[in-house]
């Protein structure tokens, strides 16, 4: 029961911060068909600009981050990763002539590639001290496990991120939005401003993303080139998937189930010393399989 | 013995009623017209007869054998053809490819011959091409062949989907409004080569189309669909002056469609 | 797109052709790859090899007019007799003559080494460190001291990125081997061993420091610089016996099998030393969940000092997660990265105290004993010499030893078999950086020394707490 | 469509005029063409020897890259299919071979044949699950996939060999680099052979029609179910004998060498030589291949922008950039670019009217 317990927690302390990522994937996906495989990046170039802005623009060497500076650097973040998104959507994706998914799938994993290797570039491919909002954790007696304040942050943020997106997809815009999704010349016809709503997506997935980077990198207290995209990226879009890609809840869902599940592989791995190799994977690839085979589009998730 | 016929065919959508039990049949030869106005379920009928719908109940013959139960493909190598309302073609094949893939059914050789490109397959390979041809010749395309789909106008594509059907050499051939996009004298000259084919080609015809006029003057036999059910059938004159249909067409008071 | 390419695909195999094109490697940033002779990376036309690289070396040679020794195809005997003259003046007594004909990267006056690690990919080393500290000790030596090596006055030592790809790693020792003497691999367990096995086909001398023995054991042509992680196991067992005497030991090991053996060692060494052993954790790759597991999984079962073998980063990451939940075990370790300060600077002050025996002692021995390399880095222009850059001294250390070795015995005419057969009977090679070794024919990993380094998050630095340690 | 309704030209009534007569180049053309494939061939036949001996393994992995790519294009080209996993097969292949040489002490031959069966079966696998999915969730999936194979799979020491990896010898008669240079890039233009025919009967043309539409290509009779397998079973076999030629290059496999990034390189490489057309993939797959190699060489030895000025951790930069503005201009890859000449080259026209399926067909079930 303790142990079931301790699954639980750790499963959502590390899911907490797939089911953010997952959420700008799916919000891009919800409104533009795309998946973007520069999510990561979209979230580690932002920390990176936060990581200066704390340094005060030291690069050169591992200085102490200052956690004063946290909060303006937070803001430069916020805005840097909104600017980011607009700029990937308007020199990239919205030149993309092709019809094919496939090719703007490409395209963000180039998008990608550019950024990581521009971070290794001015960075160095090492780890440096990055800060959190909250340090410290409380002790959940009897259970004997702690849970960091850092998690009760995420789960915060992404329960609002959630809940505002889930409603602003019932307002006006956001039904345009949909609209824009599914049927772009239809809503063309509408008068609905199509390019402007993607643009304002993929900013808003840029939001997403520079928070995500930031309590991302403070999860482990470290930031390094192409952090999110290696560490997080590839489970968050298998939880977004579980979740179902259309859908706000789904994302969030689906990166807690995911976390879970891993959890309680690598559990089940240890105290039975089983020795599966890979076990997080196996597993997640059972739980991936077992969930849409049942519902194709995910647990939430209903496509047009 | 009918070519096809449906029996007691219902199905329903959600809260949606889509047909309730529709009886159907095509004899030998025979063109046969689908009446009714939007929604009434024409489409979802063509699906069900298809099979690209599986019906709550009812049955579906051809030949008096029971379909209901094949998939689509099987159908259609029962001799079952049909077009789609939006075009059904493959858009990145040439006109020529689509007639070739067209006959996938009746192509002898395998598949694993033609992936080694065994001689009987690049024989068959220029049979196929003469036999589309062919066909485009009858519905006077052939100057189309070499032309990519993408860029041909609506209602060439149309009478190019058409003859891709008839190229999987069917012994139905169900059209789905195929005078969408078409010119009245378009028309007029689309029905008088519907005659022909069922002379030539020894096929029978079923036709969903809203331009009743067109309709009443091709068919044998004419079925009238509204609000997923039968509203009417019997042969163009008795159609013509069916006031329930008139009615469903034209509104209180209609007594006739002519 | 396509046609820059092509032209780029075109240029380089014209240049292939013509090493003359060469000129510019020398200063061509970080990747220095020779790419001109046409070896086919066995020694049986080793004749040619020794031609093109000669002319190669002449080619590259950035800071001198030296007309390389063999441009014709009689490259390895005019070679031969060159450095024969040479050598009759440095070596004393008459040499042993050389029976071996492979003088790949060794031209009259000029001997080329390579090197090869990550500098870029999944777990990279600082790239500055190689663009700058690669040949420092050879630099320092030859402009410096102004001496010789086996009577060349030059050095070079080529650098490749290998990714941290095993297949990337291969190709960078094949095209190194072609032009260098030996190569060295840098870092990367995978890496250094694909090399090795790679190098053993080619007949290419290749030293590292110890890794796994997986694959690696009975090859002829590797050499091992330190400890295996296997060997090093058993040490580690005692010295925990020693230095934590009673507490409750675990250990936490990545999951690949190149480090099947390391586990083996460690394990045995647990039984011999006696230890209270929880268990050993193998933890999955390519997944972050595991460190609250294991650190749980350790907590409740009154774990005090913790084994880890893992990728620095995994080793932060465990080490903070742990912390966070109140879990402050003891770690140990063994490794070549381990024990370098970068770990300290993003994972302290998590990882204080940590405990990693490496084959090289920490920056603060180093300034207490090694002042020719602060000396070098100065004279090199290098305002903060790293720690990195003291192993990459041993590591030319123990080369340079290696090589008065093959001098006293067969002059300066150095051949690649005879540099071979030569090690393999070498005994106490002392270097005074790297642990001393001796060789012998059946065993190629030849070092039972270790440095013991303490972290200190107070300065952020290793500190050297024994040096040329054998037993505990 | 509205529009073109409107605009639609009267349909031709009056008895259709005799087709043109299929163009056939004069006989200058035809000498010209045969000279300019010749050489090319010549040109390819010659790079083995051309090129500095350390750099023909380079070589062969890019014959072998082009073997994948067009079995990646059966999948994204043809099939419609998305695959991120196609490492695994790849592995899988490679694996399998290097059981059946090294555990089996079977002939190389037979290797060959083991890893293409393993490949296929790893493709069904995958194949069955594509059946249920929505395109873009399969493409996920297959990620998952991936990882489950290296992970989990590629680390069952019995199977693989444990950390010294699975020993792949090549065949005696091949055993020089040079030599089994030639080996796989014969195996390639054997495999190209085969898409070609694949393409040009029925199993191919049926594959492609339900890709573009499932219903269409059923209402001809086409049983969509086993064509979309048979897709899979092709791929993963070329993919197997190619991961089984990719074992044999430095004839040690080992787990590290297949990861997510090598099937994100696949489909990169595909994607970039054009979708849908045999010979721009295959060129794709050579280019990313070399592409390494190339840009390290060229940042060493040459004073080339922008290899010159930038540091080895900018290169990856280039080449994304490289890799967009492809995208942007040519989204049909390679093969667009090549248009004209490629139809020429198949003694075609020069000039080819723009195909309405238009450049990079297919993935995801991309609708032109």
């Amino acid at each position: 029961m303790r142990t079931v317990l301790q699954v639980l927690i750790i499963g959502i302390q590390n899911g907490a911060i797939l089911s953010l990522v997952g959420l700008g994937l799916a919000l891009v996906y919800k409104a533009t068909r795309i998946l973007n495989f520069a999510q990561g990046e979209m979230a580690t170039v932002p920390a990176f600009a936060a990581y200066l802005v704390m340094t005060g623009f030291v690069v050169a060497g591992d200085p102490v981050v200052s956690k004063g500076r946290l909060w303006l650097a937070t803001i430069v973040a916020i805005v840097f990763g909104a600017l980011l998104g607009i700029l990937v959507n308007m020199l990239v994706i919205r030149r993309l002539t092709a019809v094919s998914p496939v090719t703007s799938l490409v395209a963000t994993a180039a998008v990608f590639l550019f950024f990581t290797s521009i971070e290794v570039n001015r960075f160095e491919a090492k780890l440096r001290r990055f800060p959190r909002y909250v340090e410290g954790g409380f002790r959940i007696p009897g259970v004997n496990i702690t849970v960091e304040w850092h998690t009760i942050v995420v789960l915060v943020v992404l329960g609002g991120a959630a809940a505002l997106l889930a409603l602003f997809f019932q307002t006006p815009p956001g039904v345009a939005l949909l609209a824009t999704a599914q049927e772009p010349f239809a809503a063309e016809l509408q008068g609905v401003p199509v390019a402007r709503m993607r643009s304002m997506a993929w900013g808003a997935a840029g939001v997403l993303a520079a928070i995500a980077g930031l309590l991302g990198a403070g999860k482990f207290n470290n930031l390094q080139p192409a952090l999110v995209t290696t560490t997080f990226l590839i489970p968050a879009f298998t939880g977004a998937v579980l979740g179902g890609l259309t859908s706000m809840v789904g994302a969030v869902a689906g990166g807690l189930i995911l976390g879970v599940t891993v959890a309680a592989a690598n559990q089940i791995n240890t105290s039975f010393s089983l020795g599966i190799p890979g076990a997080p994977q196996l597993a997640t690839f059972l739980v991936l399989l077992l969930v849409l085979v049942f519902r194709p589009s995910g647990l939430f998730g209903q496509e047009a | 013995m009918p070519v096809l016929e449906a029996l007691e065919v219902s199905i329903r959508f959600g809260g949606v009623q889509a047909l309730s039990a529709v009886d159907f049949r095509v004899d030998e030869l025979e063109i046969v017209g689908i009446l009714g106005p939007n929604g009434a379920g024409k489409t979802t009928f063509f699906n069900c007869v298809s099979g690209f719908y599986r019906p709550d109940t009812g049955r579906i013959f051809m030949h008096g054998q029971d379909v209901t139960d094949l998939r689509p493909d099987q159908r259609a190598q029962l001799g079952l053809g049909r077009t789609f309302q939006q075009v059904g073609l493959v858009r990145s094949f040439t006109v020529l490819e689509n007639l070739v893939v067209a006959q996938h059914k009746s192509t002898r050789y395998n598949v694993l011959a033609g992936m080694v490109g065994a001689p009987a397959s690049l024989r068959e390979e220029k049979v196929l091409r003469a036999r589309a041809m062919e066909v485009l010749d009858f519905m006077g395309l052939a100057h189309l062949h070499d032309s990519p789909i993408g860029g041909l106008p609506y209602g060439t594509l149309k009478m190019v989907e058409t003859a891709a059907v008839l190229a999987t050499n069917p012994e139905v051939l169900m059209l789905d409004e195929p005078l969408a996009g078409t010119g009245p004298e378009e028309g007029l000259a689309y029905c008088q080569r519907l005659k022909d084919m069922r002379r030539e080609l020894g096929i029978s015809i079923v036709m969903i189309e809203h331009h009743v006029p067109l309709v009443l003057g091709t068919a044998d036999y004419v079925y009238v669909l509204n609000f997923g059910a039968l509203l009417a059938q019997g042969d163009p004159d008795e159609i013509r002056d069916n006031e329930a249909v008139a009615e469903a067409y034209m509104g209180e008071g209609a007594t006739s469609l002519a | 797109m396509i046609s820059l390419l092509v032209a780029l695909l075109l240029v380089a195999v014209a240049c292939g052709q013509k090493p003359g094109v060469h000129v510019a490697s020398s200063n061509g940033g970080v990747l220095a790859g020779q790419s001109s002779n046409t070896d086919t990376g066995s020694a049986d036309v080793g004749a040619s090899t020794d031609a093109g690289s000669a002319t190669a070396s002449g080619g590259a040679t950035s800071s001198g007019g030296t007309s390389s020794g063999g441009t014709t195809t009689g490259g390895s005997k005019s070679g031969a007799t060159k450095s024969g003259t040479s050598g009759g003046t440095s070596a004393a007594s008459g040499p042993v003559k050389p029976t071996g004909h492979d003088r790949t990267g060794v031209s009259t006056d000029k001997i080329t080494l390579a090197l090869h690690a990550p500098v870029t990919g999944a777990a990279p080393l600082p790239v500055t460190a190689f663009e700058k500290e690669r040949d420092l000790f050879w630099r320092y030596l030859t402009e410096v001291k102004h001496e010789k090596v086996l009577g060349r006055s030059q050095v070079e030592v080529q650098f490749q990125d290998d990714k941290y790809q095993p297949g990337t790693a291969v190709q960078a020792c094949r095209e190194l081997g072609a032009s260098s003497f030996l190569v060295v691999g840098g870092g990367g367990t995978d890496q250094i061993q694909a090399c090795g096995r790679y190098a053993e086909s080619a007949h290419i001398p290749y030293l590292s420091a110890g890794v796994t023995e997986t694959g690696l054991t009975g090859l002829q042509w590797y050499y091992s610089l330190s400890m295996s992680y296997k060997q090093q196991g058993k040490l580690l067992a005692q010295y925990v016996a020693k230095n934590f005497a009673g507490k409750k030991v675990a250990a936490v090991i990545t999951d690949t099998p190149n480090f099947d053996d390391a586990v083996a060692g460690w394990e045995a060494g647990v039984k011999a030393a006696g230890l209270n052993y929880y268990k050993t954790l193998r933890h999955p790759k390519s997944d972050t969940s595991w460190y609250n597991t294991f650190a749980n999984e350790l907590q409740s079962n009154k774990v005090d000092v913790v084994y880890i073998l893992t990728a620095p980063v995994d080793y932060i990451r465990f080490a903070q997660q742990a912390n966070g939940q109140g879990f402050k075990p003891q770690f140990v370790g063994v490794g070549i990265s381990m024990g370098l300060n970068a770990v300290l600077g993003s994972g302290c002050p998590n990882v204080d105290g940590g405990i990693f025996f490496s084959p090289f002692p920490g920056l603060d021995w180093a300034k207490a004993n090694l002042p020719d390399y602060f000396a070098a880095a100065q004279h090199a222009g290098i305002s903060d010499p790293d720690d990195l850059g003291v192993a990459l001294w041993g590591l030319a250390q123990s080369q340079y030893e290696m090589f008065k070795r093959y001098g006293a015995t067969y002059g300066n005419d150095l051949t690649r078999e005879d540099f071979r057969k030569l090690v393999e009977t070498q005994a106490n090679l002392h270097t005074g950086v790297f642990p001393d070794q001796s060789y012998t024919p059946s065993s190629h990993f030849g070092s039972n020394q270790v440095h013991v380094l303490k972290a200190d998050c107070s300065v952020k630095q290793y500190k050297t707490l024994a040096t040329f340690a054998t037993g505990f | 469509m509205a529009d073109t309704v409107l605009a639609d030209g009267a349909l031709e009534l009056e008895p259709a005029p005799e087709p043109d007569a299929p163009f056939r180049p004069t006989p200058r053309g035809m000498a010209a063409r045969i000279a300019v494939l010749a050489a090319l061939l010549a040109l390819i036949l010659a790079v083995p020897q051309l090129v500095p001996a350390v750099y023909v393994n380079i070589v062969t992995k890019a014959a072998v890259y082009g073997l994948v790519a067009l079995s990646l294009n059966i999948l994204l080209g043809y099939a419609g299919q998305v695959s991120l996993g196609h490492s695994a097969f790849f592995g899988v292949g490679a694996f399998g071979a290097g059981y059946a040489l090294t555990k089996m002490q079977l002939p190389w031959g037979a290797a060959l044949l083991m890893a293409a069966l393993t490949g296929a079966v790893a493709a069904v696998v995958l194949g069955a699950i594509a059946l249920r999915l929505r395109a873009v969730y399969f493409a996920l999936v297959t990620i998952s996939y991936g990882f489950v194979a290296q992970e989990t799979l590629f680390n069952i020491r019995s199977l693989t060999g444990g950390g010294a990896g699975q020993p792949a010898p090549r065949p005696s008669l091949f055993h020089t680099d040079v030599r089994y240079a030639y080996l796989c890039i014969g195996v390639l233009a054997v495999a190209m052979l085969f898409d070609w025919r694949l393409t040009a009967s029925r199993g191919g043309r049926a594959i492609q029609a339900l890709r573009d539409d499932e219903r269409v290509a059923a209402s001809w009779g086409i049983d969509v179910t086993g064509y979309k397998i048979l897709a899979f079973v092709i791929s993963g076999m070329m993919a197997g004998i190619a991961g089984a030629l990719f074992a044999s290059i430095e004839q040690v496999v080992t787990p590290a060498d297949f990861g997510f990034a090598l099937s994100l390189t696949f489909v990169l490489a595909t994607v970039v030589g054009g979708a849908g057309n045999r010979w721009g993939v295959v060129q794709g797959g050579v280019l990313f291949a070399v592409l390494p190699t190339l840009i390290d060489r060229a940042h060493a030895n040459f004073h080339i922008w922008p290899f010159t000025s930038i540091s080895i951790t900018l290169e990856p930069a280039v080449e994304a950039l490289l890799l967009i503005l492809t995208l942007i201009f040519f989204p049909g890859g390679i093969a667009q670019q090549q248009r004209n000449l490629l139809s020429w080259l198949s003694f075609k026209r020069f000039r080819q009217p723009e195909t309405g399926g238009g450049p990079a067909r297919g993935g995801m079930g991309a609708r032109p």
